[in-house]
């Protein structure tokens, strides 16, 4: 990272990473979870480019309710379905829905989160449930 | 003159920063802003080209003393205690020192001078000799690695033992904390027991 | 070419900090906790991806930019998963959030 | 431009202080020390750009490490002890 790639100095660096690596090896704080990355690369890429447009769309509408002179806020605080199968998925859509300004993940259950929304309308669970479908999309087999 | 003026204006967040800690007796909120006031010295470190004591400070003053912090709070008490002596000799003493210390620094050689005695014995053999010398990029590093080695890892074998001993502290505390949680446990079912008796 | 860049480049920081502003005075207008989440999550996500899009535009193809990216792909993963932890914080120890007086709550207690 | 980037940060920084000192819920003061650390992980790498010395976004990289480290373990701390495995506080406002 440095632009600097002299044996030794790059032997010190895989040296102590080695030695960190083994010294919690022995103290065997890693849990056991391994996380299969079940993933399609593709979808991967083209739900980035969805996620990025939402969340331009979402921020716009946030600052436009700041610089309104009274607010309108309306908060809610409802549920939304998940049907991601792994765990990684799941991750993905939750953080999508916090990354979203004016949306917010506040629990997480096994089949539904818990989301907290600024401004709510009728329309939005339909949002939550499309964006849901897409990250299905993405998702690629894994644990059944 | 740019560089100055950011410097001034995160010297001025600084001390008010540094004033909310003092007025606050909330203590969770002094924790935060001691983190935001680490934050803050970090960066005037980076303005300054302090670039290597800006990694320590993030290492040290973000990271592990918050976590520190809240461990102690943990054990102790949310809220500062209140105090009402007087208040007239430690701000005599406070006044007094500091403006020994000002004084002294009226002494020392300008921020940047190239005359500075630091600047002019050791740091120019550090600079010229280290690459030759030790093979390591960093001139700090070698200064603190190699020829100050000894001292660098007395310093570490002090750290070190401090913190065996703060651990050794703080596990004998949880150990007596969870057995008088037990029995507390172990009291509310004997209790319950007896009601459930006495309801039969 | 370069002046295209250049611009598109001052164009991200200028909405960098155009969103990192409005975050924060979001994060003192909004009257409560749960409010204010939504507003820094604006200079959170918009504000950062800008700031470190202008950043990469100007450092052109180097290795400054290989970091630029790391951190902005730290920060945008990081990011709402610290803010999912202060809500769910605030959730579990019982800071209920707000409900508009014209909806029904799903939830007992929300008012 | 850069300059009008770090006076944008600065702004920012003096609304979150602001924020961060007036409270009012431990909450907020946890999100603004979270929002101020990201502030800074973008100034100091602006301020790498405006001295025209980028290299130093090593240490930005460990602060947006250190940063969510320290915040997850905040956040880690108030869950577990109000989850009752400790006493209850003392002072029930102290979670407001």
């Amino acid at each position: 990272m440095s632009g600097v790639y002299q044996p030794l100095t790059i032997g010190f660096g895989a040296m102590s990473a080695i030695v960190a690596t083994y010294v919690i090896h022995r103290m065997n704080v890693v849990d056991e979870d391994r996380v299969p990355l079940a993933l399609h690369p593709v979808r991967m890429l083209q739900y980035w480019v969805w996620l990025m447009v939402e969340i331009a769309k979402s921020n716009i509408a946030v600052t436009k309710i700041i610089l309104a002179r009274d607010m309108p806020i309306r908060q809610n605080f409802f549920t939304a379905p998940c049907t991601e199968k792994t765990e990684l998925a799941q991750v993905i859509f939750a953080n999508s829905i916090t990354l979203t300004p004016g949306t917010i993940t506040v629990e997480t259950e096994d089949d539904h989160f818990w989301v907290h929304a600024l401004a709510y309308s009728a329309d939005d669970p339909d949002a939550l449930m499309d964006m849901d479908a897409r990250v299905l999309a993405v998702e690629t087999g894994g644990r059944a | 003159m740019i560089e100055t003026l950011i410097n001034i204006a995160l010297f001025a967040m600084l001390i008010t920063t540094a004033f909310a800690i003092v007025r606050m007796d909330h203590l969770f909120g002094v924790v935060m802003l001691s983190g935001v006031f680490s934050l803050l010295s970090a960066m005037l470190f980076v303005t300054l080209d302090a670039v290597d004591v800006a990694f320590t400070e993030a290492a040290v003053g973000a990271g592990i003393s918050t976590v520190l912090m809240l461990g102690t709070i943990a054990l102790t008490a949310r809220r500062e205690k209140r105090v009402n002596n007087r208040t007239f000799v430690p701000m005599l003493v406070c006044v007094v020192t500091g403006a020994v210390l000002i004084y002294g620094t009226l002494d020392m050689p300008n921020f940047g001078d190239p005359n500075a005695p630091a600047q002019i014995h050791v740091a120019p053999a550090y600079l010229n000799d280290s690459i030759e010398e030790i093979d390591v990029p960093n001139v700090v590093t070698s200064i603190l690695a190699s020829y100050r080695g000894y001292d660098t890892m007395g310093e570490t074998a002090v750290v070190f033992t401090a913190g065996i001993g703060v651990m050794l502290i703080l596990s004998g505390l949880r150990h007596r904390r969870h057995s008088l949680r037990q029995r507390l446990r172990l009291e509310s079912r004997r209790r319950r027991k007896l009601a459930k008796r006495g309801q039969t | 070419m370069s002046l295209f860049v250049d611009i598109l480049s001052w164009a991200c920081i200028l909405g960098g900090g155009f969103f990192t502003i409005i975050g924060a005075v979001g994060t003192l207008r909004f009257p409560d906790f749960w409010s204010r989440l939504h507003a820094v999550s604006v200079s959170d996500s918009a504000g950062m991806l800008l700031f470190i899009l202008g950043m990469c535009l100007q450092a052109g193809l180097t290795l400054v930019t290989l970091k630029l990216v790391l951190i902005g792909i730290f920060l945008f993963i990081t990011g709402p998963t610290a803010t999912h932890a202060v809500a769910n914080a605030a959730l579990v120890t019982g800071l209920r959030p707000p409900i508009a007086n014209d909806i029904e709550p799903e939830v007992e207690g929300g008012a | 431009m850069f300059l009008i980037g770090v006076i944008a940060l600065f702004i920012a920084m003096i609304l979150m202080l602001y924020r961060l000192y007036v409270g009012p819920t431990l909450y907020d003061r946890v999100l603004a020390t979270n929002s101020f650390g990201t502030t800074t992980v973008l100034f100091i790498g602006v301020i790498g750009f405006l001295t025209e010395r980028p290299d130093f976004l090593d240490i930005a990289l460990l602060y947006a490490l250190i940063n969510f480290v320290g915040t997850i373990a905040i956040l880690k701390f108030f869950r577990y002890r109000a989850m009752g495995d400790y006493p209850q506080p003392e002072h029930p406002e102290d979670m407001q």
